[in-house]
C-alpha cells in the first residue's frame, strides 16, 4: 500500500484524462486518418495502467475476459459491417459517401463508424496481450 | 532552426543509447528507455513542426503516455517476474 | 456525486482546448465523452479525494511558478557539474519527516523533488522519505526546505 | 449486381468470418463458418477465374477512391489463377480439419484454429487480389502472423521453437519487402503498383530502385523459403499439425513466389530485374542449389514430414529455375508448378496427417508395413508421390516437361538434364517410402487401421487430382499461360 | 546525397543494422525480439523521410483532396506499427509457452533439449 | 457399340475387372471367374475392332490434353490391333493357367495377383491403341509399376532383390533415354502423333537420326536390347504366369512393339532407310542375338533359358526391322505373335513341370515326357516354333524376315539369322531329347500331369502356335495393311 | 514583435537541445545508477520545457500551443514518477548506491 502510493495517486489523476483524450483522438479521427487507432492504444493502455497499479484481477472485474476477445471480434465485424453496408447500398466496398444522403456526411458518418471499429478491436487486442502476459501462471485459461 | 533542435536531439538520442549498451544494470538501460521515450517524444513534435505535420503532436503525446506506462510495467515486471500483482504484496519479496 | 460533476467538468474543458473546432456534433461528443468517461472513473474507483483534488485550488497557481523556478536552479547546477571537468559530486542519501498529512500532499511534495534536477525521492510514506542527493549541499536543502512549507501551504489549498 | 464485388467479397468473407468465430466460440460452429467462408471463396475464384478478360483485368476501387488515392483490387489471370488455387486447396483443407485437429490440437483451441485458418485465408488471397504494394504487405502480415499461431497451436512443443524461428524470418523478410516497397514510394510518389510500373519505366535504373529490387527480392525470397534461405521452413512444417503443413504447404510459399513474379516482371519488368542485376545467374545458381541440396537432404530424414518439408525447399527451386529462365515456357513451369505442388504437398501432408492419427508418430521407422495397415492411405501417398518426381501422366510431370522445354530453348542443355537428374534424386525418397511401407515386415501384430474417410476422402481427392492435372491440361495450363503472359504483359 | 538532407536514410541504414546484428548474434530469444523490433522500427523512419530522392519523379499528389495535409505516410507508418507491435505481442507469447515448455529461453539450449528428447525417443 | 466405344471399353474393362476383382477377395471363384470373364470380353471388344481395322477404318478417341498439341488420344492401327489381338487373347488363356498354377502351388496373395494382372492388361491395352509417344509412354510406364508387385510376388529378400532390378532398369532406361528421346522429337518436330509413314521430316540431320534412334531403342528397356537386358532374367523370380505375362503376354511385347512402332510410324521407314547412322543397329539387335543365344545355351535352369531366349527371340524382331526392308518389317510384326504364342507354351510348360514335379533345372528333366506326356508335347511344339521350324508359326516370321535380308542384300543380317537357328536348335533339342528319351534317374518320385487347367491351356497354346503356321491369314493382313499405310 | 518571438523561440530551442545533450553527455560521465539519474532529469526538465517554450513561441495562441502545453503537463507529471519508480526498484533490488565516503543516513 505505502510502496505504491506516488504511483497511486498519479494513476488517479491520469486515468481519466487518458481516457477522454482517447475519445478526443477518436471523434476527431475524421480530420486526419488513424484516430481509432490511437485511441484505441489509448484506451487499453488507460485499462492497462489501472491494472499495473490496482492489479489485474480489478482490471479483469472492470473488463472481463470474455468481454475483450468480443470486443476484437465486435470492432473488425463493425469495420467490415460498414463496408458491406456501403457495398449494399450501392457504392464499392468502404464506400462512405452512400452512407447517407449528403456525401459528406455520408464520409463523416463511415469514417467515424469505422474508426470506432478500429477503436474497439486495438484496445481489445492490447488487453488480450496484457491479460496473456500478467495472467501468466497464475491463471492458465486466461492465456 | 528546428533543424538544429532535431540534430540535438538526435544526438542526445545517440549519447543515452551509448549508455544503454554500456548498461550496466538493467535498471540503466530502463532508465535510458525511458529517456529515449522522452526524446522520441520531443522529436515527435519537433518533425511536426519541421515537415509542417500537426497531427504529430497527437502522436507524441500518446507516445508520451505509452512511455510511462512502459517503464512502471518493465520495473513491475523486473520486480514481481508478475504484471498482474496488486503491488500491496512487496513486503513478502 | 459533486466530485463526479466536477471531474465531468475539468473533463469537458479539457476536451475544448484540445479539440477547437466547435461545432454541434463535436460540442455534444464532448459532452457525451466525459460523462462515459466519469462513469468508467467511478467504476474504477477513482473518483476521491486523491483522484481529483479539485478543492486544492488556488494553492496550485502560487506554488508551481516557484517549483519551475526552482527547477531551473537546480538544473543549472547539475549542468555546471556535468560540465566540470572533475565532476564534483558528493551522492549522499538523506532520510527526513516531511510535514504533509494527506497522500496528495506526500505525492506532490515527492514528485517534487524527483523533478527537481539533483535529488531524486526514493522512499516515500506518511512521515518519513528518504531522498538521493548529487552534493551534501542538495541533500541538506531538501531534508530542511522551502519546498516542504510550501506544499504543506498548498495542501491546505492556500 | 453483386459480379462486380466479387474481388472484394474474394478476400472480405474470409476475413470476416474470423470475427465471427471468435465472436461464437464454439467449435462445430467455427468449422461450419469456416467451410462456408472457405468454399465461398472457392466458387467465387472459379466465377473471376473464368470470367476474368483474356488480356485484361477486374478493377476495383475500396471506397470508391480512384488508384492511386485509393486501394485499388486488380484481378487479372495471373491472381485469379493464384486465388483458385488458394481458395481451392482451402476449401479441402477445411473439409480434413475437423477429424485432423481432433486429434493434434486441444479442443480449446479449436475455435481459434479456425479463426486463424480463415484469417491466413483471407491474407493470403488479398495479397492476390490487391494492386496496392503497402496493402499487400498488410495482407503478407496478416496471413504470416496467423500461420505463426497456426503452426504453435498443436501439442508438440517443438512447434512453438519453430514458429518462433518462422516468425523471425519471415518479419525479416516482411520488412525487407516493406522497405523496399518504401523506396519505391520515394521513387514514384505512389504504392499503386500499376503507377509504380509506369513511373518506373521513366525513372530507369537508379541506384535507388536497384536497392528496392533488392531489398524486395532478398525478402520474398526468405518468404518463399529459397535455399539458402529456407531453415525455417522444415522445422516449422515438420511439427506443425498436419492440416497446418498441409495448408500452408499448398499455399503460403506459393502465394509469396507469385509476389516475387509480381514484382520481377510486371513492377520492375524483366529487362530490368533480371538483366541488370544478373538476377539470372544468381537465381540459376541457388534453384540448382536448393533442387539438389535439399533433395539430398530430404533423402536422408529420419521424418516423413520433414523429408516432405525439404522436399518443398527443393521444389521451390524448379520454380525459381523457371522464372530465372524467363522465356514463356519457364514462366509457364513457374507458374503451373504454383499449382502442381500445390495440389501434391497438399495431398501428401494430409496423409501424412491420417497417418499421425492412427499411427501417432511420423516416423520412417515406424512406418513400416504402413501398407498393410493403412492401404489407401500408403497408396495414395505413392500415386502423390509420383507427382512429386514428376512422372508423367502427373501434374509434376506438366512443370518438369516445360522447364526442361525452356532449358532447352535457351540452349542449356545442362540445366535440362539437371532437371531430369534431381527428379530421380525424388525418386529415391519416394522409393524409400515404397519400400518401407510395401516391402518391409511391420514390428509386431499388423492390425488393419485405415484412416477414417473424412480424412480419406479429402486427400484422395486431391491424391486423384494430382493425377487429373497430370492428363488433362488444359485448364491449369492454359491458365498457367494466360497468367504468365499477364505477368510479363504488367499493367497495361 | 548529402548526409545531412538524407538522415532519415542513415538512421535506417542504422538501425537496420543495429538490429539484423542482435538478432543474428543473441542466443536469447528476448534479445532476438528487441533486435527485430528495432529492425522494424527501420521502416518506419524510412517512410517518415519526406519529399522525393534524387533522381525519382514527383510524387502523385490529390488534387481533390488537398483539405487534407497528405495523410499517407502517416496511415503507413501507423500500419507499420501496428503490425510490428502484432508481431512483438506474438513472439513475446511465444516466448512465454516457450519458457513453460523448455523452462529456458536461450536457443541453444532449447535445440540442446529437443535433441536428447529426440534420442530418447 | 461403336469403334470408338470399343476402344474404350477395352481400356477400361480390365480396370473394373480388376475392382472387380479386389471386390471379390474373399470369394475365390467369384473372383476367377471376374478375371475370366473380364478377359472374355476384352477380347470381344478386341475383336469388334478388327473388322473395322481390316476394312481400313482407323478408329480414333481424344481424351485429354496432356499438353498443348499433345493429346491423351488412342488411335487404333493395324500394328497396335495385332498387338492387342494377341495380348487379350493371351489373357484368356493365362488366366485358366494362373487359376491352375496359383491354386496347385497355394500362392498367397491371389486378389493381388490377379488384379495386377487385369492392370497389366490395361496398360498393354493403352500401348497398343496409344495415338502418339506421350500417351503410349504414360501407359509403358503404368504397365513397369503396375507389373512390379508382380514381379515382386513372393515378397522374399530374392523377389525385392529381383524387383529393384527390374524396376532400375526399366524406369532407368526410359527415363533417362526414352523421355529425352520423346522430348527431342517433340523439340525437332512440335509433333509427337504416331503417323503412317512416319513423323520426322527434314528436321533432323543424318547423325542425329542415328542418335535418337539409339535413345528409342536403348530407351524401350523392355525390347531387352543389350546392354539393357539384364532385367528379364532377374523377374525370373516371379511365380510363372507373371512370367508368361512378362515374356508372351505384355511386357516384353510392349518393348519390341513400341520399337517396331516407333521405326514404322515416327522414323519411317523409307525416311531413313539408306541413312549411314542407322547402320549400327542391326549389329546390335544380332549381336544380342547370338550372345543371349550363347547364353542360354550355358544355362542349366529351365527358366533362365528361356529367359535369355527371349532376349535373343526380341531382338529378331529389332533386327528384321531394322534391316528396314519392308518384307523383313511385316516378319518383324508377325513374330510378335509367333514368339507370343510360342513361349507362352514354353513357359506354360515348365511351370507345369514345375507344380507337378517341383524341378527347375533342365539337368532334372530325363525320361519326364514320359510322365507329363502333353506338357512336354507342347513344349516340343513351342521349342520347334522358337527355332523357326514349320509346322509352328515361328516359321513363317522367320520366313519373312530372311526374305527381307535376303531381298536387302543383308548378308550379315542373313548370317545372324542362320547361326542362331542352330544354337536355337542346340538349347531346346536337348531339352526335348532328354524329356522324351533319356532314361529317369532312379527313385524319381511318381507324378503325373499338372493341374487339367493348366495342362488345358499349355494345349491351347501349343495348339495355336501351330495354327498361327497353318492359318496366319489375319496377323499377316495386319502386317501388310501396317506396311501399306 | 514577431521578430523579437522568433528570437526568443530560438534561443528557446537552442538551449533545449543544449541542455538535452548536456543531460545525456552527464549519463555517460556519472559514476553510478542514481547519479546517471539526476543527469537524466535535466533532459526531462530543462531540456524538455526549452524545447516545448520554443514551438509554443512558434505555435502561437493557437492548438498546437495546447498541446505542447499537455505534452508539458504529461512529462511534469509522468516523468517524475517513473524516475521515482525505477530509483525505488533499484533500491529494493539492491543496486548500491555510490556514497560519499563517510557521509550517508541509514540503509532502509
Ligand atoms: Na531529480
Ligand atoms: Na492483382
Amino acid at each position: 500500500m505505502r510502496s505504491q502510493l506516488v504511483l497511486r495517486v498519479i494513476a488517479k489523476l491520469l486515468i481519466p484524462f487518458m481516457l477522454l483524450f482517447a475519445l478526443y483522438v477518436q471523434f476527431h479521427g475524421d480530420f486526419g486518418p488513424g484516430g481509432g487507432f490511437q485511441a484505441g492504444v489509448i484506451t487499453a493502455a488507460a485499462v492497462i495502467f489501472y491494472g499495473l497499479i490496482y492489479g489485474l484481477p480489478a482490471a479483469r472485474r472492470l473488463v472481463p475476459d470474455r468481454f475483450v476477445e468480443s470486443m476484437i471480434a465486435g470492432g473488425v465485424l463493425l469495420y467490415g459491417g460498414v463496408g458491406v453496408a456501403g457495398m449494399l447500398l450501392g457504392g464499392n466496398f468502404l464506400d462512405y459517401f452512400v452512407l447517407a444522403a449528403d456525401p459528406v456526411h455520408g464520409q463523416h458518418r463511415g469514417i467515424l463508424l469505422v474508426e470506432l471499429g478500429v477503436l474497439i478491436t486495438v484496445a481489445g487486442v492490447m488487453l488480450k496481450i496484457f491479460y496473456v502476459f500478467a495472467g501468466r501462471g497464475r491463471d492458465p485459461g486466461g492465456a | 532552426m528546428f533543424t538544429v533542435a532535431a540534430i540535438a536531439l538526435l544526438v542526445t538520442l545517440a549519447l543515452a543509447l551509448l549508455r544503454g549498451l554500456l548498461g550496466p544494470t538493467v535498471f540503466d538501460r530502463a532508465q535510458v528507455a525511458n529517456t529515449v521515450g522522452t526524446i522520441a517524444v520531443m522529436l515527435l513534435a519537433v518533425f511536426g513542426f519541421l515537415f509542417g505535420r500537426p497531427e504529430f503532436l497527437d502522436l507524441a503525446i500518446i507516445y508520451g503516455l505509452l512511455n510511462v506506462i512502459g517503464t512502471i510495467a518493465v520495473l513491475k515486471f523486473f520486480r514481481y517476474g508478475d504484471l498482474g500483482e496488486p503491488g500491496d504484496g512487496e513486503a513478502g519479496r | 456525486m459533486l466530485k463526479s460533476a466536477s471531474l465531468a467538468f475539468f473533463l469537458f474543458v479539457f476536451w475544448l482546448l484540445l479539440s477547437g473546432i466547435y461545432e454541434p456534433f463535436l460540442i455534444g461528443a464532448g459532452v457525451f465523452s466525459s460523462v462515459l468517461v466519469v462513469w468508467i472513473a467511478r467504476r474504477m474507483e477513482l473518483v476521491d479525494a486523491e483522484g481529483h483534488p479539485a478543492h486544492l485550488g488556488w494553492g496550485a497557481l502560487t506554488y508551481w511558478p516557484w517549483l519551475i523556478r526552482e527547477i531551473v536552479v537546480s538544473a543549472l547546477a547539475v549542468t555546471r557539474i556535468i560540465l566540470d571537468p572533475k565532476l564534483p559530486i558528493s551522492p549522499t542519501l538523506v532520510r527526513f519527516r516531511p510535514r504533509q498529512k494527506t497522500t496528495v500532499g506526500l505525492v506532490t511534495h515527492a514528485n517534487s523533488i524527483t523533478l527537481t534536477p539533483g535529488t531524486i525521492s526514493m522512499e516515500v510514506a506518511p512521515g518519513e522519505f528518504l531522498v538521493h542527493a548529487l552534493t551534501r549541499e542538495g541533500a541538506q536543502a531538501a531534508a530542511d526546505s522551502e519546498m516542504d512549507r510550501r506544499v504543506e501551504r498548498f495542501e491546505a489549498g492556500r | 449486381m453483386i459480379s462486380e464485388h466479387l474481388p472484394i467479397l474474394q478476400v472480405v468473407l474470409p476475413l470476416l468470418a474470423a470475427p465471427l468465430i471468435v465472436l461464437f466460440r464454439h467449435a462445430t460452429l467455427a468449422w461450419l463458418l469456416a467451410a462456408a467462408a472457405s468454399w465461398c471463396s472457392f466458387v467465387i475464384a472459379v466465377l473471376l477465374f473464368f470470367t476474368v478478360p483474356a488480356g485484361g483485368a477486374f478493377d476495383y476501387a475500396l471506397g470508391s477512391w480512384a488508384a492511386p488515392w485509393g486501394i485499388g483490387y486488380r484481378i487479372d489471370s495471373a491472381s485469379a489463377y493464384v486465388l483458385v488455387l488458394v481458395s481451392l486447396i482451402a476449401s479441402v483443407v477445411v473439409t480434413y480439419a475437423r477429424t485432423s485437429i481432433a486429434a493434434e490440437v486441444d479442443r480449446d483451441s479449436h475455435y481459434l484454429f479456425y479463426a486463424m485458418f480463415v484469417l491466413c485465408l483471407g491474407g493470403l488471397l488479398g495479397i492476390a487480389a490487391t494492386n496496392d504494394a503497402f496493402n499487400l504487405f498488410v495482407f503478407l502480415e496478416i496471413s504470416s502472423l496467423s500461420s505463426y499461431v497456426l503452426i504453435a497451436i498443436g501439442r508438440n512443443r517443438r512447434a512453438l521453437h519453430a514458429a518462433f524461428q518462422y516468425l523471425i524470418m519471415g518479419t525479416i523478410g516482411a520488412t525487407f519487402y516493406v522497405i523496399g516497397v518504401g523506396l519505391l514510394y520515394l521513387m514514384t510518389g505512389t504504392l499503386n503498383m500499376a503507377d509504380m510500373a509506369e513511373r518506373l519505366a521513366q525513372v530507369g535504373e537508379t541506384r535507388p530502385v536497384l536497392s528496392a529490387l533488392a531489398f524486395i527480392t532478398v525478402g520474398l525470397s526468405l518468404k518463399i523459403a529459397l535455399f539458402p534461405l529456407h531453415f525455417w521452413l522444415p522445422n516449422a512444417y515438420a511439427s506443425a499439425p498436419s492440416v497446418v503443413s498441409a495448408f500452408l504447404a499448398g499455399t503460403a510459399t506459393k502465394v509469396s513466389v507469385y509476389v516475387l513474379m509480381r514484382f520481377l516482371f510486371s513492377v520492375f519488368g524483366a529487362r530490368l530485374s533480371l538483366d541488370a542485376l544478373h538476377l539470372f545467374d544468381v537465381l540459376v545458381g541457388l534453384s540448382i542449389a536448393a533442387t539438389v541440396a535439399a533433395s539430398l537432404v530430404a533423402l536422408f530424414q529420419d521424418d516423413l514430414k520433414r523429408m516432405l518439408a525439404y522436399s518443398s525447399v527443393a521444389q521451390v527451386g524448379y520454380i525459381t529455375l523457371g522464372i530465372a529462365l524467363n522465356n514463356a515456357d519457364g514462366l509457364t513451369a513457374a507458374v503451373i508448378h504454383l499449382f502442381n505442388h500445390g495440389i501434391t504437398k497438399v495431398a501428401l501432408f494430409m496423409l501424412v496427417g491420417g497417418i499421425v492419427l492412427r499411427m501417432g508418430t511420423t516416423r520412417f521407422s515406424d512406418m513400416a508395413g504402413l501398407a498393410r495397415r493403412m492401404p489407401f492411405t500408403a497408396f495414395g501417398f505413392v500415386v502423390a508421390g509420383l507427382s512429386l518426381i514428376g512422372v508423367p501422366a502427373s501434374a509434376g510431370f506438366v512443370t518438369k516437361w516445360y522447364l526442361v522445354m525452356a532449358a532447352l530453348e535457351r540452349a542449356h542443355w545442362w540445366l535440362a538434364a539437371l532437371v531430369v537428374a534431381t527428379s530421380l534424386i525424388s525418386a529415391l525418397y519416394v522409393w524409400r517410402f515404397v519400400e518401407m511401407a510395401y516391402l518391409r515386415e511391420p514390428a509386431g501384430e499388423v492390425r488393419r487401421a485405415e484412416a477414417p474417410l473424412s480424412l480419406l476422402i479429402p486427400a484422395w481427392i486431391m491424391v486423384l487430382a494430382c493425377t487429373y492435372f497430370g492428363l488433362e491440361t488444359s485448364y491449369s495450363l492454359t491458365g498457367a499461360q494466360e497468367a504468365a503472359a499477364a505477368l510479363v504483359r504488367g499493367f497495361r | 546525397m548529402s548526409f545531412a538532407s538524407h538522415y532519415s536514410y542513415w538512421a535506417t541504414i542504422v538501425l537496420m543494422v543495429l538490429g539484423l546484428y542482435i538478432l543474428i548474434a543473441r542466443g536469447n530469444l528476448i534479445k532476438k525480439l528487441v533486435g527485430l523490433s528495432i529492425f522494424q522500427t527501420s521502416v518506419y523512419l524510412l517512410y517518415i523521410a519526406p519529399g522525393k530522392l534524387i533522381g525519382g519523379t514527383a510524387p502523385i499528389i490529390a488534387e481533390q483532396f488537398r483539405i487534407y495535409s497528405n495523410p499517407l505516410p502517416h496511415v503507413l507508418i501507423l500500419t507499420a506499427i501496428v503490425v510490428g507491435v502484432a508481431t512483438l505481442a506474438l513472439g513475446l507469447a511465444l516466448v512465454v509457452r516457450i519458457y513453460e515448455a523448455y523452462g529456458s529461453i536461450e536457443e541453444d539450449e532449447i535445440i540442446d533439449r529437443d535433441r536428447k528428447a529426440g534420442q530418447d525417443a | 457399340m461403336s469403334p470408338q466405344a470399343a476402344i474404350l471399353a477395352a481400356l477400361v474393362l480390365p480396370v473394373a475387372g480388376a475392382a472387380g476383382i479386389l471386390l471379390a477377395r474373399r470369394r475365390p471363384n467369384l473372383r476367377e471367374a471376374v478375371t475370366l470373364s473380364c478377359a472374355a470380353a476384352l477380347f470381344g471388344c478386341v475383336l469388334l475392332l478388327l473388322p473395322v481395322v481390316l476394312a481400313g477404318g482407323r478408329p480414333a478417341v481424344t481424351l485429354f490434353q496432356l499438353l498443348p498439341g499433345i493429346n491423351f488420344a488412342f488411335r487404333v492401327e493395324p500394328l497396335g490391333m495385332l498387338f492387342a489381338l494377341v495380348a487379350s487373347g493371351l489373357w484368356i488363356v493365362n488366366s485358366l493357367y494362373s487359376i491352375g498354377y496359383m491354386r496347385a502351388n497355394r500362392e498367397h496373395g491371389q486378389t493381388r495377383f490377379y488384379a495386377c494382372f487385369a492392370l497389366a492388361l490395361a496398360c498393354t491395352m493403352g500401348i497398343a491403341f496409344a495415338s502418339n509417344l506421350l500417351t503410349l509412354f504414360l501407359f509403358y510406364e503404368m504397365l513397369t509399376l503396375v507389373t512390379y508387385p508382380l514381379v515382386t510376388h513372393h515378397q522374399d529378400d530374392e523377389a525385392r532383390r529381383g524387383g529393384r532390378t527390374y524396376m532400375i532398369y526399366l524406369l532407368g532406361s526410359s527415363m533417362a533415354l526414352l523421355l529425352v528421346a520423346i522430348i527431342s522429337t517433340w523439340l525437332g518436330t512440335g509433333n509427337v502423333e504416331f503417323t503412317p509413314g512416319g513423323l520426322l521430316g527434314n528436321e533432323f540431320t543424318n547423325g542425329e537420326i542415328g542418335l535418337l534412334l539409339a535413345l528409342f531403342v536403348f530407351g524401350i528397356g523392355k525390347a531387352a536390347v543389350m546392354p539393357f537386358h539384364r532385367w528379364l532374367p532377374a523377374a525370373m523370380v516371379a511365380p510363372t504366369p507373371v512370367s508368361a505375362l512378362l515374356h508372351a503376354v505384355a511386357v516384353v511385347k510392349a518393348g519390341v512393339f513400341t520399337v517396331l512402332k516407333v521405326i514404322v510410324y515416327v522414323f519411317g521407314v523409307e525416311r531413313i532407310a539408306g541413312l549411314s547412322s542407322v547402320d549400327w543397329l542391326p549389329f546390335v539387335a544380332g549381336f544380342t542375338i547370338i550372345a543371349a543365344s550363347v547364353v542360354a545355351l550355358r544355362s542349366d535352369n529351365l527358366k533362365r533359358r528361356l529367359a535369355y531366349s527371349t532376349i535373343s527371340q526380341l531382338s529378331y524382331v529389332v533386327l528384321a526391322a531394322a534391316i528396314l526392308a519392308p518384307l523383313s518389317v511385316i516378319g518383324a510384326a508377325l513374330h510378335i505373335a509367333a514368339h507370343a504364342a510360342g513361349k507362352i507354351t514354353l513357359f506354360f510348360a515348365a511351370g507345369a513341370i514345375y507344380t507337378a514335379a517341383h524341378k527347375t533345372q533342365v539337368s532334372e528333366l530325363d525320361g519326364i515326357g514320359r510322365r507329363m506326356p502333353l506338357t512336354m508335347t507342347a513344349f516340343a511344339i513351342g521349342a520347334i516354333s522358337m527355332i523357326g521350324l514349320p509346322p509352328a508359326a515361328g516359321f513363317i516370321s522367320k520366313w519373312y524376315m530372311l526374305q527381307g535380308a535376303v531381298s536387302g542384300a543383308h548378308w550379315n543380317a542373313v548370317a545372324v539369322i542362320a547361326l542362331s537357328t542352330l544354337l536355337n536348335a542346340a538349347y531346346f533339342l536337348p531339352i526335348v531329347y532328354r524329356a522324351f528319351f533319356a532314361k529317369s534317374a532312379a527313385g524319381e518320385a511318381v507324378h503325373g500331369e499338372a493341374p487339367p487347367l493348366m495342362v488345358a491351356a499349355l494345349c491351347i497354346t501349343a495348339a495355336a502356335t501351330v495354327l498361327l503356321f497353318f492359318f496366319p491369314d489375319v496377323p499377316l493382313a495386319l502386317a501388310r495393311l501396317m506396311m501399306a499405310d | 514583435m514577431t521578430m523579437l518571438i522568433d528570437v526568443l523561440s530560438w534561443i528557446c530551442l537552442a538551449g533545449g537541445g543544449l541542455f538535452c545533450m548536456v543531460g545525456a553527455a552527464g549519463m555517460l560521465r556519472m559514476p553510478d545508477f542514481y547519479t546517471r539519474m539526476h543527469a537524466a532529469s535535466v533532459i526531462e526538465t530543462l531540456g524538455v520545457g526549452l524545447l516545448l517554450a520554443g514551438l509554443m513561441l512558434q505555435a502561437g495562441l493557437t492548438l498546437v500551443t495546447v498541446k505542447l502545453l499537455v505534452i508539458g503537463l504529461l512529462v511534469m507529471f509522468a516523468s517524475p514518477t517513473a524516475s521515482h519508480a525505477l530509483a525505488r526498484a533499484a533500491m529494493v533490488r539492491g543496486v548500491e548506491p555510490l556514497l560519499e565516503r563517510g557521509e550517508g543516513a541509514s540503509k532502509p
